[in-house]
């Protein structure tokens, strides 16, 4: 493994195959919890947590598991890295943990996981793997919070509201609020904005695509060779 | 057959092998975290409670000083619920009650107020509710201050008549449009003052376990 | 504490019990993959897939050892279908691999010495004669796979474009003159 | 080369749609005799918002603009979400949902002729969903207030938000017949008793009623010039009739009357102007009984059971979705061959 | 009474049919030069059998009936041919097809022809006059008639005559019933015969009320006992055979029925009326009546000679400078001439003189806004806009799934369409392409079937090879103080050893490039014997064959232009 396949690693998590809005996995946490920032990106970095866990767990012991109770073992191995973050969760950061609900249990059946798991993790080394994980994960956040920040302006007028909740009552003043006065475009943070911010989100990357694909047929570059995209 | 035999022994004991290290982890997660969350949500209830009960009113351990009550009709309740016992210096200060509106727009509106010993309403919280979001939900603190409209409000100043929305010839404040949420609200914490002025004896006492505990 | 191992425990052996059964027992042999495949490719046997014919090119896509986008007589269209089949993205064809225009291969007779190698190069029999007769391709036969050019050793094998004619004309896709989208 | 037919009838899209806005006329008539000028202001404003809106998207989406503006769509949109909205509602509300319709229910969605979704039902979907409050405030009508509100007075209220010193929202405006229903019988009132009221006219409310009855005399004009099929507007009326009638027979105490729900709130408008949008409506004959009888049903079951005053838009949303399994399996027998369907 | 039943949607165009029925059928003036067409009709193009150069006699045979399907074509009057070539025709694609130009003499002389009489002639020999006399549907169908006028086994109950004539402008069969209706009937009873069917019912619409009267006296007049004439309403498509039979007797016949399975037939009153020419005077189709109207002077009938191009043909009924197009048919169905010079072909029943004010071009389509109008005209059920919607897309698979097939293209859809989409044209479009797709995917079947033949074959001739070798062997040892094993056979090449074939190919090669230097003749057949060269004269017999399947392949009609 050199540095390029580390870069691409990122690059396929962030971007290309981003499962936010390329490869569309995980929708119903996405979806759900992405009514602000700081509700997003938490619940974003959690899942991030699990995904370069499990990815980084089960890339040493794949060849230890047989192949017929492959994915038994592995939701599993992610269940129960599931639940350590929402023991951690509950202790540590209850606010957060009490706001997203039933959201982080959920993260045992988002299909991203498991999906980078069969599709990365069961072929490659654990580094790579755990950074493949992480990478996704990252990128599912970054969809996240961009939706969340969209919604909550959008919607509420401010951007990291709930903050403190996240980080502790110092964060308490950290609260922006974008529009002084807003009165609230209550669809955006209800589920349909959801729905509608995603599917911005997924034309928006689709021009950049575009436009950056144009500008590479201008003047021919050299292609980046990635592995395959996970289906699922 | 024998190759049957044996590879589902085979996958039975590795499935096995692994989940016995699986439970061992979160087993082991469970202990390590288990005061840590007891201490947590400790914390987020008394940061509620002190909400509508400051903490100046209060020196005893208000999340241990409990009293069970059963199902009330004036509280709208159809279980026990717990009532949490403010005392400072060993004077009753003031009780937390919980309360169910059954009447608003799409269902019930669950509340809890505090009340203290003069019969003075401390502050009232939404703790759930279904109301439309945008209409009804300024009942709750964070759209709308509304509800502080209920701070030092009692029955001994308010008669029965004026525990109404002032639409309907009451003394309390409602929002264009969404009248019935209102009501349904200043209903409950009207009939839950009754049922304070009622019960105020009995709400105060001392059970057993509470003083093993304050011990 | 210990229940919940033992809970673990229990339902781990059964379940494990259950997949290794199964592993053996259903175990499915065979690929129909490779005949849906093999029905979307166009049968030139050209080999200009690289592959010796349609079949062993389906039997190579469904291994996911060769692109799908290897196919030239299958056009853009026969891309977009296997993709849709075996549910990958869209590839375009690489420089200058795109599909040419149809065309029937034809020999000139003045020149065509029979020799009978370009009998033996084709792969779908479209070509009448025998050794020391002149040859004549049967068009009707032709899938123009181009596979007969390179054995003549007199070169009178030529590619004919099939011309538009009353026959074979298409109605064109109605122009609608109000969309107009800036090629981007 | 040209290719047969080489004739054509000399209808067009825009002549279709023109015939529409004439057709809303009556309506709008009433409601300005009914409860003042202010609803002009907002049709003016909603059909200046609307075109403004179709000319950006269609301008972002490289397509020509003349053909499509002049084609009177997006007038019909923004004259429909107009007609839904409280009259006497800041300018803002307007325009939201306005250009929420065109480019977003519309324009996102391929333009004219490609949207599943009524574009004015989605934005009245919209503002219901993100300003509820806003939503309630409907003018008195002319009968019952005794406050009227001049041209400017309503002008300025709606540009700036300021009422004429003294006046509050309360004094001006009151809950929609439908929504007063809704209000008493929850608080245990009988229908009857309700219905008592003074806001209520003879058929439903006092006003309200009338520009039902204008809307209805300008969808019989619409059936009459063939611009809609007269068989969507039966059957829903139809159905609407036949559901809310079982209802009351069974229970006239907490059930009004079929003649209230063909007369309050928005029903002969839906009838005659929001399920005959063509575009995100069914097609075939049996297609377009199902529709409008779906229509009915979630229009009834949301006036009486849910959680909204009035179910015209959502019930067109919903049923809009159904529309391409309905035309599915509701395709005509065709020439020659045996059975439908598929 | 007769109960008429109904056809589902239709439309009322414009008929514009007072214009060219003011005055009588006019005979046109023989043109300078006719462009007959061989392919005038359904099936294979007939084949010439003329010369260039050769004098042909007014109704002689100049192209004969190529296989089952097709009919004969003739030389319109007597002249001589100087031409047989690719012409434009009158067809969509605007492509040229073979043609015989004949330049006419003037004397109009005829071939010897006469008649028989239908009652004494056995019904195979009378469907052997119509093939011999190119009797093909005038309607604009132009299908064989004699392949159309045996029941197959079938009980043919009714006889259906179409003298609807719904398009808007087209009047020749009106101008024919009024004028020669008794010929009509007689030509009708004939049918009749042939079909053993029952009743003959005449469909005419309203709008006719002269053609109408004319052969309900002819009926009278003849006494024909099984014929009834029958005024339909007038309605666009009510001319379509399909819709006619279902206004007259309620049976709809679906897109790929024939309607003799369903007990019917119907026929154009102008191709009884040919028939009974045909019979009775042995008359072949050489002409037939044409509605010259539109934008031109005097719009009316005319006799017209098939091959008669056009631009001359309209000259005499007047045409005026601001003339664009011509269009062949009606306005609903008609093809765009692609030129003046196409010749009328048995399917020419109308030419409208086109200027822009008469028919202004479409207006750009808006977007389907799914109003349904088109399905409520549609005349065969069908959901136009679906259609539309998957044509556009094309996704084939869906546009069959909702009855592509079943269209007839009558246009009333896109005449009624407010968004001005030319809906007829997608779904040629679609038409087309299924068509085409269907015909690869034959082609890739018939391509695999032939190359796992091959990997069989070859498989099986190496086996068989080994096996040779093996038993030669044997066959060696065994025999070996006996005889010298015989010379192999030459006649098999693939059993040559390559390096034998290789030298043989090496030395041909040599041989090919002296030809080519020496520049001699292509055969190098001197000193030949007699064997020798009646091999050759088989080879070049079977290689004429096979150029000839190999330039005719895919398309039945293509000429042999390759070479």
């Amino acid at each position: 493994m050199n540095l390029q396949e580390y870069k691409d690693i990122l690059h396929n998590g962030l971007w290309k195959q981003n499962p936010g809005i390329v490869q569309l996995l995980g929708l119903c946490p996405l979806l759900a919890v992405s009514s602000t920032v700081v509700n997003g990106v938490s619940l974003g970095l959690a899942t991030a947590l699990v995904m370069a866990l499990s990815s980084g767990s089960i890339a040493p012991i794949r060849n230890y598991v047989p192949n017929e109770i492959r994915i038994p073992v592995f939701i599993l191995i992610i269940a129960v890295l599931v639940t350590v973050v929402q023991y951690l969760m509950n202790a540590y950061m209850y606010g957060l943990y009490v706001v997203l609900g039933i959201f982080i249990p959920l993260i045992v059946t988002n299909c991203i996981v498991l999906a980078r798991v069969e599709a990365f993790a069961s072929k490659n080394a654990a580094l790579p793997s755990a950074l493949d994980g992480f990478a996704m994960g990252l990128g599912l956040t970054a969809v996240l919070g961009v939706l969340g920040a969209m919604r909550e302006v959008l919607g509420k007028g401010t951007l990291f509201s709930g903050i403190d909740l996240a980080l502790g009552d110092m964060a308490q003043g950290w609260v922006l609020h974008i529009i002084p006065d807003y009165k609230g475009f209550l669809i955006a943070i209800l589920p349909p904005g959801a729905f509608i911010g995603l599917g911005l989100l997924i034309a928006g990357r689709n021009w950049l695509n575009l436009r950056a694909e144009q500008k590479a047929r201008s003047k021919p570059a050299p292609s980046i060779a990635a592995p395959e995209a996970a289906q699922g | 057959m024998r190759r049957i035999a044996r590879s589902t022994l085979q996958t039975a004991v590795n499935l096995v092998f692994f989940s016995v290290l699986a439970t061992a982890i979160l087993a082991s997660t469970y202990f390590l975290t288990r005061d840590a969350i007891k201490k947590s949500e400790d914390a987020e209830k008394l940061k509620l409670i002190n909400q509508i009960v400051p903490p100046a009113l209060f020196d005893n351990d208000i999340i241990r000083d409990t009293l069970s009550i059963p199902a009330n009709e004036l509280l709208g309740t159809e279980g026990d619920t717990l009532a949490y016992r403010a005392r400072l210096k060993g004077e009753d200060s003031a009780v937390v009650l919980e309360s169910i509106a059954p009447d608003g727009y799409s269902g019930r509106i669950r509340l809890i107020l505090a009340v203290r010993a003069n019969g003075e309403l401390g502050g009232v919280r939404v703790v759930t509710h279904k109301e439309t979001p945008g209409l009804g939900d300024y009942i709750e603190l964070t759209k709308s201050p509304w509800i502080k409209g209920f701070d030092g409000k009692s029955r001994a100043v308010y008669k029965d008549a004026d525990w109404k929305v002032k639409k309907d010839g009451g003394q309390f404040d409602y929002m264009a449009g969404a009248t019935i949420t209102p009501r349904a609200v200043v209903k409950a914490v009207n009939k839950a003052l009754i049922y304070f002025e009622q019960n105020r004896d009995k709400l105060f006492v001392v059970n057993e376990a509470q003083k093993e505990s304050a011990k | 504490m210990i229940s919940a191992l033992w809970v673990m425990v229990g339902i781990s052996l059964l379940l494990g019990a259950v997949l290794g059964y199964s592993a053996i027992k259903f175990k499915v042999e065979g690929n129909p993959l490779v005949e849906k495949i093999d029905a979307v490719l166009p049968q030139t046997q050209c080999g200009q897939c690289g592959f010796p014919g349609c079949k062993p090119y389906a039997e190579a896509i469904a291994k996911g050892e060769a692109d799908i986008n290897k196919c030239p007589p299958g056009g853009e269209e026969g891309i977009h279908k296997l993709a849709e089949l075996l549910g990958v993205e869209f590839k375009p064809f690489g420089e200058g691999a795109g599909p040419r225009a149809k065309a029937v291969a034809f020999i000139d007779e003045q020149t065509c010495i029979g020799c009978t190698l370009c009998l033996q190069a084709c792969p779908v029999d479209a070509i009448a004669g025998a050794a020391k007769q002149m040859h004549t391709i049967i068009a009707s036969e032709c899938t123009g796979c181009e596979l007969c050019l390179a054995p003549c050793p007199v070169d009178c094998i030529s590619m004919q474009p099939i011309e538009e004619n009353i026959g074979n004309w298409k109605w064109q896709y109605p122009a609608i003159p109000i969309v107009q989208v800036n090629p981007r | 080369m040209w290719s047969s037919p080489f004739i054509t009838t000399p209808s067009s899209v825009s002549q279709i749609m023109l015939r529409v806005l004439i057709a809303l006329i009556p309506g709008i008539a009433l409601y300005v005799w009914y409860f003042g000028p202010a609803i002009l202001v907002s049709i003016a404003l909603a059909s200046i918002t609307a075109l403004a809106t179709e000319a950006v998207m269609l301008k972002l989406r490289q397509r020509p603009l003349k053909p499509f503006l002049t084609d009177n769509s997006a007038l019909i949109t923004g004259w429909l979400l107009a007609l839904s909205i409280p009259a006497l509602a800041p300018w803002w509300l307007v325009v939201v949902g306005t250009a929420f319709g065109i480019a977003v229910a519309k324009h996102l969605y391929g333009g004219l002729g490609n949207n599943p979704f009524n574009p004015a039902m989605v934005g009245y979907a919209v503002l219901i969903v993100s300003f509820p409050a806003h939503m309630t405030h409907w003018l008195t009508p002319h009968p019952l207030g005794d406050i009227v509100l001049t041209f400017s007075e309503q002008m300025n209220y709606m540009f700036n938000g300021v009422l004429p010193a003294g006046l509050t929202l309360d004094a001006l405006t009151m809950a929609t017949p439908l929504d007063t229903l809704k209000t008493q019988l929850h608080l245990g009132l009988a229908a009857n008793d309700i219905r008592d009221m003074p806001i209520y006219g003879r058929l439903a409310g006092k006003g309200s009623e009338m520009v039902s009855i204008g809307f209805a005399i300008g969808g019989l004009y619409l059936i009459y010039t063939r611009v809609i099929n007269w068989l969507i507007p039966a059957v829903f009326l139809g159905a609407l009739f036949v559901i809310s009638g079982t209802f009351h027979l069974l229970d006239p105490v907490h059930y009004v009357t079929p003649m209230f729900h063909w007369f309050a709130g928005a029903a002969m408008l839906g009838a005659f102007f929001i399920y005959t949008d063509p575009v995100g409506g069914a097609t075939t004959f049996k297609g377009r009984i199902i529709y409008a009888s779906g229509a009915a049903l979630i229009t009834y079951l949301i006036r009486a059971f849910g959680g909204f005053p009035d179910g015209i838009a959502f019930a067109a949303l919903l049923m809009n979705i159904c529309v391409p399994l309905i035309d599915i399996w509701t395709q005509p027998r065709v020439f020659g061959k045996k059975g439908g369907g598929k | 009474m007769r109960q008429l039943h109904k056809f589902h949607g239709g439309v009322h165009p414009p008929t514009h049919k007072e214009e060219s029925t003011r005055t009588p059928i006019a005979q046109a003036a023989i043109p300078s030069k006719l462009v007959i067409p061989l392919h005038q009709h359904v099936g294979n193009r007939a084949v010439p059998v003329v010369q260039v150069g050769e004098r042909v006699l007014k109704g002689q045979i100049i192209g004969r009936p190529d296989g089952r399907l097709s009919s004969a074509v003739h030389a319109s009057t007597s002249g001589t041919v100087s031409a047989i070539e690719m012409q434009v025709v009158a067809h969509h694609s605007g492509l040229p097809d073979l043609c015989v130009t004949l330049i006419p003499d003037g004397k109009d002389e005829w071939i010897a022809h006469s008649g028989v009489d239908y009652k004494q002639t056995p019904h195979t020999e009378l469907r052997h006059i119509l093939r011999q006399a190119g009797i093909v549907g005038l309607g604009g169908a132009v299908f064989p008639s004699d392949m159309k006028s045996y029941s197959n086994k079938h009980k043919i109950k009714t006889l259906v005559l179409n003298g609807a004539e719904c398009e808007p402008y087209i009047t020749c069969d009106d101008l024919l019933m009024r004028e020669r209706a008794a010929d009509i009937l007689r030509g009708a009873e004939v049918l009749r015969e042939l079909l053993y069917a029952e009743e003959v019912l005449i469909g005419i619409e309203d709008n006719k009320p002269e053609a109408i009267a004319a052969m309900r006296q002819a009926v009278q007049d003849d006494k024909h006992q099984f014929m009834e004439v029958i005024a339909v309403p007038t309605l666009y498509p009510g001319g379509g055979a399909k819709q006619l039979i279902r206004v007259l007797t309620g049976i709809e016949v679906a897109a790929g029925v024939r309607s003799t399975e369903m007990g019917t037939q119907c026929f154009n009153v102008a191709t009884a009326y040919c028939v009974w020419r045909a019979i009775t005077f042995g008359e072949p189709l050489l002409s037939r009546i044409v509605t010259v109207t539109g934008n031109v002077d005097r719009p009316q009938n005319y006799e017209v000679l098939l091959g008669t191009p056009v631009s001359e043909l309209v000259k005499q009924a007047g045409n005026k400078p601001d003339t664009n197009r011509h269009i062949m048919g009606g306005p609903m169905m008609g093809v765009d001439l692609p030129s003046g010079a196409v010749g009328v072909t048995k399917a020419t029943n109308c030419i409208i003189e086109a200027s822009p004010a008469l028919f202004p071009p479409p207006p750009p389509a808006l977007p389907c806004i799914r109003c349904t109008r088109c399905a409520d005209v549609c005349p065969a059920d069908l959901q136009p806009q679906e259609l539309y919607w998957f044509a556009k897309a094309r996704d084939f698979g869906k546009t069959q799934e909702y009855s592509l097939f079943d269209c007839i293209e009558c246009g009333a859809c896109a005449y009624v369409c407010p968004s001005q989409i030319p809906l007829v044209q997608y779904y040629r479009f679609a038409k087309s392409e299924i068509w085409q797709r269907e015909q690869e995917h034959q082609a890739a079947e018939i391509a695999r079937e032939r190359h796992e033949f091959r990997v069989l074959r070859l498989e099986r001739e190496k086996q068989e090879k080994a096996e040779r070798l093996a038993q030669k062997e044997r066959a060696a040892v065994a025999a070996k103080p006996v005889a010298p094993t015989p010379a192999p056979a030459l006649a098999d090449p693939n059993a040559d050893p390559d390096d034998t074939l290789q030298m043989r190919i090496d030395a041909a090669v040599a041989r090919a490039k002296e030809q080519v230097a020496a520049t001699e003749p292509p055969k190098n057949t001197d000193a030949l014997t007699p064997q020798q060269q009646a091999e050759i004269a088989e080879i070049e017999a079977r290689r004429a064959k096979f150029h000839e399947i190999a330039s005719h392949a895919g398309a039945d009609d293509e000429s042999p232009k390759q070479s």
